[in-house]
């Protein structure tokens, strides 16, 4: 089981990132980037500023990993997730998965960001010109 | 017993420090702590949802803290 | 429609790939990369030879393109081929596509390499050590 | 008349070469084509597949070859 996590408050390397997955025995690579994007619902984004319960979300990440393992037929993960201020465009977090066939990388690369979306304790503020809001924190 | 709780996001700005202490009664399960924190602080229950992790795991409403628990205050997640 | 194809026979870069693609207005880059594995069916695979028709390999490729930007919310699209002899561990192709929202770039990126497996005029021959075959010509 | 037609391939290795001319009545279909083709290459019915493309689109059965056509014959694709 191949599987790198990494927490960083500096700029993620998408190259480092998938060089972790790469394999002489793996014939797919899906890798999915998150960047931040200019506005959200028609407003203007400065920046997004990114909190995490780092101990924990290594957990979840770690707990996300080894679901994938277990559901797919995966050689090597990866999922690097950003910290701190983030400006528009810069990568906030990258998921590589890699496997002998594509389908599995695919699938496992897509359950991955959809479970980090939902249970890593991770937090971001969107920052606007006229105020900020925590997203996704009320109904 | 005291419990030091760990707040992050929204439940930080909330709660006003990024952690707090609360005098709950020994063998307080999740659910009651959860109470007395939406009491202390309503603000929290207006949350798209508001979860307690004990020890780095979410926690069951049923699970019971101990004093030296890491407790913390899980806000709407927004990674990605 | 930000679209890039490229059909090569020197060494694919992943990282050129995706910088066509990103752009402030994008949330999320799916990157599907395939790669040399080094057996297929128990066989030991020592390389592959890629040829293509290359004017008709290209206008399938924007065919391909044209329908992710018809059928999904993406905002760019690259798609970048291998011809030539490559050896274990090196890249056949990359697609990259950035949306807006991570599913049209899941869902586009993954309709691209499917339907490139099907319709691009492309071909491989897996060569062993005691014989070589063109992938997929017989039944 | 006569035309010349790429190969790619195996498609190649069976015809022995990257490019054939085959002599075929005027207004032949891609169709008739493919029966010539077959007829002189038997190891082409082998195939998953054969298909023809003229000027670079895959050929409908009924559609004419016409003189100067860019002709090819499609083994089944095996990109990526």
């Amino acid at each position: 089981m191949n599987l790198f996590l990494k927490l960083s408050d500096t700029p993620l390397d998408i190259q480092s990132c998938i060089r972790e997955v790469e394999s002489p025995s793996c014939g797919g690579i899906d890798v999915f980037i998150g960047t931040v994007r200019d506005a959200t619902q028609g407003k203007r984004v400065l920046r997004l500023e990114f909190e995490a319960y780092e101990s924990m979300a290594l957990k979840e990440m770690r707990r996300i990993a080894e679901e994938a393992f277990e559901r797919w037929p995966v050689q090597s993960f990866s999922m690097h997730h950003r910290t701190g201020v983030l400006t528009v465009g810069e990568v906030a977090v990258i998921i590589a998965v890699s496997a002998a066939h594509r389908a599995a990388a695919f699938d496992a690369c897509r359950f991955a960001i959809d479970t980090l979306k939902q249970s890593v304790p991770i937090w971001k503020k969107e920052v606007f010109e006229d105020g900020e809001v925590w997203v996704a924190a009320h109904p | 017993m005291q419990i030091d709780i760990l707040t992050f996001g929204i439940a930080r700005d909330i709660c006003g420090g990024s952690r707090i202490r609360v005098d709950v009664p020994d063998d307080t399960t999740a659910e009651a702590l959860k109470q007395h924190l939406a009491e202390q602080f309503p603000r929290l229950s207006g949350l798209a949802s508001f979860l307690l992790a004990v020890n780095e795991e979410f926690a069951a409403d049923n699970s019971l803290i101990r004093p030296g628990d890491e407790v913390a205050i899980i806000p709407p997640v927004s990674g990605g």
